[in-house]
């Protein structure tokens, strides 16, 4: 003799909203799980497998690495800070660093075309184009690069 | 994450297990490297346990797979999920490698 | 040959901080998946095992349950609103209903005393209390119930 | 979360697995005044797989032992893991039931 409880699924939430804030040294080896992190957020709000395990990943640690490296040249006395929101609608990211900042909208070489294939960099900003919907810099006291990713099932 | 390398007849295989990223990606460069100096010259990376690979990563394989074309050697890739595919696809990298669905096959074009 | 990365653990973050806000139905059966989402933020921060097993599970299906039920009456208009702040020092947690507010100071009765242990109710903000640092209720639109545990290793 | 009921001898053995809430309390009730119902004086339950118990749950557990004892009939607990121990002793609910360690102990009680 065994029952379940109740045969109809749980009444879903109305609303669900995650947002998390994590700050690390400027050290690449934080990023993994900065990543797993932001990750299992989206997987809690059912995003789709492929925005979970690549567009999210890849987009996150370009943007990481450029705050580590570009940013603060990996200086042991600055910091990252990670600002990422989820909810049903979308996802955003925000990543923050102590450097100078940079234009945007400059950096517009597509690494895809001719010669630039055999290149061993320049794709961190193109990926991040390609892979969120929305991609912005500012300065507010930091450099902030600002992601948006809106949730497909 | 970790690499790990074997040699299957003349072919060196790499196996990336979890990501190749910034943090990471000079280990898995050095371990080719390392074994192009030591005369090898066919080699295998199989995607088959990797999670997602990100700019450096792509930039250090396009790196190896000029070495390894210099000293007369060939590199082939395996077993690329349908999501790591498409960043190869995006990149414009599923152009400069070769890029084989199963190890065998991969194995069997040399 | 294998050789597994860097044998250093990974640095430490410098500070994290996970937000949760959900909004359910008036209905006892979203308890369950809510305390869910609050215990893994806090085993994600590294909460002390019975703290993620007993304090946080017990203390918020209370304060859920009576939103719920005391609260909202159970009325299929009114939602509950339910936001957790998780940080490495401690976990805070507001339980907000649409029902008309109640005087905690004077819900002070001991269950565990003489024949109260035979009762079958009134358990509820007791173990609220004992399960959390502090209790406090207070209005803002709605009615609203504020929980906050200290981290123990 | 589900309750599994079996007898074993005279003893009716119930199985709390998953949580005893304010969500499906009533199904244990209901379960156990049932068995009460057709004749059935000896009850054991099990915690050994379940999570957390809200005060609803313990209160249903008061309810029981009433009822069972009322109709001249013996209830006892088994399993408690470290946590729900402490919840029973929070609330004083370890004086007013017989609680024992394992369950074939609990069985050996009747
Ligand atoms: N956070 C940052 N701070 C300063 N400069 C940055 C930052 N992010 C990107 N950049 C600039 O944008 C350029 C392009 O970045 P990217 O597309 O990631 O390629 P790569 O880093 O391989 O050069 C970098 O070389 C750098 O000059
Ligand atoms: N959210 C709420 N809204 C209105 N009244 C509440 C609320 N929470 C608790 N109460 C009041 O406090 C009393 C004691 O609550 P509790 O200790 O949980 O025991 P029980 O719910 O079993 O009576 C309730 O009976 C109710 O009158």
């Amino acid at each position: 003799m065994r029952s379940v409880l109740s045969t109809d699924p749980d009444p879903p939430f109305k609303r669900l909203r995650v947002a998390l804030e994590v700050e690390i040294p400027s050290d690449v080896r934080c990023i993994e799980r900065v990543v797993e992190l932001v990750a299992r957020q989206c997987q809690e709000l059912e995003y789709n497998p492929r925005q979970i395990a690549l567009n999210v990943p890849v987009a996150l640690t370009e943007a990481l690495s450029n705050a580590i490296l570009r940013g603060n040249h990996e200086d042991p006395d600055k910091n990252v800070q990670v600002r990422a929101e989820v909810d049903r609608e979308q996802l955003i990211m925000e990543v923050a660093d102590e450097g100078d900042g940079f234009d945007l909208d400059m950096c517009i070489v597509d690494p895809a075309i001719g010669d630039n294939v055999l290149r061993e960099d320049g794709r961190g900003l193109f990926l991040m184009r390609r892979l969120m919907d929305r991609i912005e810099r500012y300065s507010n006291h930091r450099n902030i690069v600002r992601m948006v990713m809106r949730r497909h099932d | 994450m970790s690499f790990s390398i074997k040699k299957q007849g003349e072919i060196v295989v790499v196996d990336v297990e979890g990501q190749l990223i910034v943090g990471n990606r000079q280990e898995l460069k050095q371990k080719v490297l390392d074994e192009l100096e030591r005369g090898e010259k066919k080699f295998l990376i199989d995607f088959s346990q990797t999670g997602y690979i990100d700019s450096s990563g792509l930039g250090v394989l396009v790196s190896l797979s000029k070495k390894i074309r210099e000293q007369g050697g060939e590199l082939r890739l395996a077993n690329l999920n349908d999501d790591l595919k498409t960043l190869f696809e995006l990149t414009k990298l599923d152009t400069l490698f070769q890029i084989a669905d199963t190890r065998e096959r991969a194995l069997e074009s040399f």
